[in-house]
């Protein structure tokens, strides 16, 4: 059996592919936005609230697509629920490297480590959009998506 | 170029030995994180046998010039190699002139050259083109295009939840607006082959000319566009074992004349003046530019290889290989097939229960196997059978039941990991 | 991509080595007419090198399938080649991004996609084009059918006697209602290269963006689009000895979004539904159907090649060959050179007294020494210089003195033959 | 020196392109058609009078290429002048298989020694349009060229 698949689709990516959390639509949001990749017709939508401080009050996301780019929109929305915008770019810079199998020094320990399921995707080049498509979304109801 | 059926050196009408064809394919013997590659993606694109990319290295190294325009020895040869691949293309589609074939960049540019040269200029508001739900997208969205740019409306005419043509819909759907029938002759998706000559019988009946998508159609069928007496024929090299940057047109000639030019340069002019300019015949006409020389000789070579085989032992080998295929996936009882038309064509797509189609192939490709996922370029249809993307695995002359097994051995691996 | 003039191993920044340089094109050891070949015809088509060729080959048997939509093996390889190819004529160009770079089947699609996408959608009867008189009629057709078919009017600017481009001229012609400068980097009959920057200077201060046709231009100067500050530079890919069926677009981004689509079908979409449509941003938008991959390869294997050279050693070397040309034919009272601008690149056109340029080809022909003859794609500068044709000599990085002196045996042979 | 450039370019060529027979324009012409050679832009004019028996009673040419067609349009109204249209078929079929180094048995024994002169150009398939032009013009003109 190929280690890197194993790796790749491990109990905890499934996981989240088949209960996603955070699934659904915010009724009043701040903010939103509509990924898609035209490749292979993934689609991620992305609606959130940003407080006064700039920090994710909430977020939540719906999508179809592959077990890759639902699990990372899961975790991505677990994980950013609460920080700041700017914690929020460093976490996504981190989360970028880490798939791509460069540095991520720039995710904090905890965060490496919860992430950790997702460094597999490293050696699964051609995936690496699918996983990226979510935190994209976000960025962009950040900056043009304000509701 | 080798006249098939007629080979009295016992090279042809003999059973297909596919062993030895494979050995033709360089490609074929190499590995895949080192699993031997098990390519059942030639719907998208086949690979090229040795005698093609050895016929354009030698051409280009020894005979190459531009085409038309010289007086020199190379120029004239460069010419005579071009104006040859043009007549095997003539020959291998049945057609009955060589100036009806138009070299294209491929087959998507086939299919906007009957849109952009034929018709565009006379396409008026209200005016319908009647396609079918399967097309791929390539003879969709220049039909689009008419729709955004000139208000005409498309008729879609669906097809049955086995994947053929609904032939009762597509003759109701051609009336006195239409211009233009646009219809694969071979679903990418599904495989099915669409009853080409009766459509073009029930088209024509109405007046209306009919353009057949035959990018797939051509790999698999042995064509005669006087006998099915359609309009227009697009076909694609890259598909056909041939090289990319080329296709061809099948153009009847009663429509070349009135066709307005695609592309202006050089080649398709007669005369050009400051505040004047007339036109070349066709195929000229439609051709300008340098064109795609070495490519067309390869295209030609590529015909030359097909038709070096029997091509009706070559259908029959690929039908046995989808035959087992088909069999073999109806012992899953989580995999859902798409495309079960009567005839159809080696292409075998389906569903998995519970499976992304991208993740499905990613394991597959692990085990070497290569399958496309996705849309296949025919959103249309993903829509009409309620999904997003599928996995294909389409076959080629190539292609073993050992590449099958490969395949299942594949589904079985991807119902562990994601099942 | 080798990097020009940065190679530390010291195979660059030497002077031009055009013995070895030879070595690398197989065509050149062929004989024509028992004759070793003389191949002065490379403005028409520039050889191809082995290391293009072997790329191609290579590519081909070991790493090829379609592009873009495939999760498997190769299709990642393949797609990988092919963006790294795009990068590769970005950097050639000096473009700053590469989705500046759309692939076309060669210079004369580039310019249609010019017209077709971004100049018809909003070209308005009486809107004027700006081009010159040495145009290619590849510059010049699909400004035409704007004339026939929207209305539009073409300007002309004179060359002066020498063929030099008369910038005054152009400067006059540019008024509010010009919509496109439309003008050769080098002209393929004279050799003249034209100012670009100056021209795009003026024409930016009147606000009117400039096309160039770079089919010569890329060839034989070191191009900086980005410096140029140039709105479109178009390529070809045969001509700088790469493939047939391939060349490129280089298109400003800043014009990119709001550019029509122009083919139709796979890869240029965003999502395709039975009633409406959206389009992919570019590159992919204007990249319909399957691309010629292979070729993309290929013309960036020729790219490399030629930066692996001192690129102004190979200019001067074509300088050296092309002073040396025209001194010689100076010694002839009976050949008219026909452009002599300063600072032109080495094409030799001229005319001989009572000789029809064919009947000469055919006697050079027969010495090995490939020329054209005719009107070369460029009419209005026939009828400009009063001649229906003329006799061309175009030197490439592989020609010689030896070269030029078998082409003036030649011409003293036709002299005693047809004088 | 090679022999075939010297056999197509024979004296009788080159004075026929210098002097051409039967160059002009009839006032009068019962049929005409104008020839062109978009590849190298060589032109013929033809004009001719077709009498009562469908004899060639006059026939002229204009034009400007290469030698050879200009040869080859002047020795074909030599030629032309006084033939029934049914011999002016056998003529031209005749020299088309003559330049194309083909069995030329169609021509009389006169036409085929007045021919000679062009039959070097089966060495130059290149050049063969160039030869052809003219005679294509005249057909032309008899098939849709009645004035
Ligand atoms: C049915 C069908 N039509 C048209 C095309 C377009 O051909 P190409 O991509 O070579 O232009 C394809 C392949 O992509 C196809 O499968
Ligand atoms: C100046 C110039 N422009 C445009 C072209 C057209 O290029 P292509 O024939 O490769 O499309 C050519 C060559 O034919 C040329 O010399």
């Amino acid at each position: 059996m190929d280690e890197s698949l194993r790796e790749l689709y491990q109990e905890m990516i499934l996981d989240h592919s088949r209960h996603p959390r955070h699934f659904g639509t915010l009724e009043h949001p701040t903010h939103k936005a509509e990924g898609y990749n035209p490749l292979c017709g993934d689609k991620v939508h992305v609606t959130l609230v940003l407080d006064a401080d700039s920090r994710v009050a909430d977020i939540n996301f719906t999508g179809k697509g592959c077990a890759i780019s639902q699990a990372s929109a899961s975790m991505m929305a677990e994980m950013l629920a609460g920080r700041s915008l700017e914690e929020a770019q460093k976490l996504m810079d981190g989360f970028i490297h880490l798939v791509k199998g460069e540095d991520a020094t720039d995710l904090s320990p905890d965060d490496r480590e919860h992430l950790d399921v997702m460094a597999g995707l490293s050696e699964f080049p051609m995936r690496i959009k699918c996983a990226t498509l979510a935190w994209h979304t976000f960025s962009n109801a950040i900056e043009e998506g304000a509701a | 170029m080798t006249a098939p059926f007629t080979n009295i050196t016992g090279k042809i009408n003999r059973a297909f030995d596919v062993a030895a064809a494979r050995a033709d394919f360089p490609i074929l013997s190499r590995t895949v994180h080192g699993k031997p590659l098990v390519y059942l993606d030639s719907g998208a694109s086949a690979q090229k046998p040795r005698i093609v990319l050895d016929r354009m290295n030698e051409f280009a190294r020894t005979d190459y010039a531009n085409v038309h325009r010289g007086v020199h020895y190379l120029s004239g040869a460069a010419t005579d190699a071009y104006e040859a691949a043009r007549r095997t293309v003539q020959k291998f589609l049945g057609a009955a002139r060589e100036d009806e074939i138009i070299f294209t960049k491929g087959g998507t540019e086939a299919i906007n050259l009957v849109s952009y040269s034929f018709l565009a200029p006379k396409i008026q508001l209200g005016d319908e083109i009647v396609l079918s739900v399967m097309e791929h997208h390539s003879n969709i969205v220049p039909w689009h295009f008419l729709r955004e740019r000139n208000g005409a409306v498309l008729r879609w005419v669906d097809v049955r939840d086995d994947g053929s043509l609904d032939i009762e819909a597509l003759d109701a759907a051609i009336n006195s607006k239409t211009k233009l029938v646009a219809i694969t002759h071979m679903s990418n998706v599904l495989g099915t082959v669409t009853p080409l000559k009766d459509i073009v019988a029930r088209a024509h009946a109405k007046g209306v000319p009919v353009l057949a998508d035959g990018a797939q159609g051509a790999v698999h069928e042995i064509i005669d566009v006087v006998d099915l007496d359609v309009d227009f024929y697009a076909i694609t090299g890259h598909k056909i074992y041939g090289p990319t940057g080329i296709g061809a047109l099948y153009a009847k000639r009663a429509y070349l004349k009135a066709m307005r030019p695609f592309n202006g340069g050089g080649e398709m002019i007669r005369e050009v003046a400051q505040d004047r300019i007339t036109y070349a015949d066709a195929p000229a006409r439609f051709e300008a530019g340098t064109p795609a020389i070495i490519e067309a000789v390869g295209l030609a070579a590529a015909m030359d290889y097909l038709n070096g085989f029997d091509r009706n032992a070559v259908m029959a080998h690929e039908h046995d290989i989808y035959d087992y295929a088909r069999a073999r996936v109806a012992e899953l009882n989580w995999l859902k097939v798409i495309g079960d038309a009567p005839g159809k064509g080696a292409i075998l797509s389906f569903e998995a229960e519970g499976m992304h189609a991208h993740d499905l192939a990613t394991i597959l490709d692990r085990e070497g196997v290569a399958v496309r996922a996705g849309h296949h370029c025919a959103q249309p249809l993903m829509e009409r059978f309620g999904v997003t993307s599928t996995s294909r695995a389409s076959f080629a002359l190539y292609n073993t039941r050992a590449d099958v097994d490969a395949l299942m051995a594949g589904l079985h691996k991807a119902w562990e990991i994601l099942g």
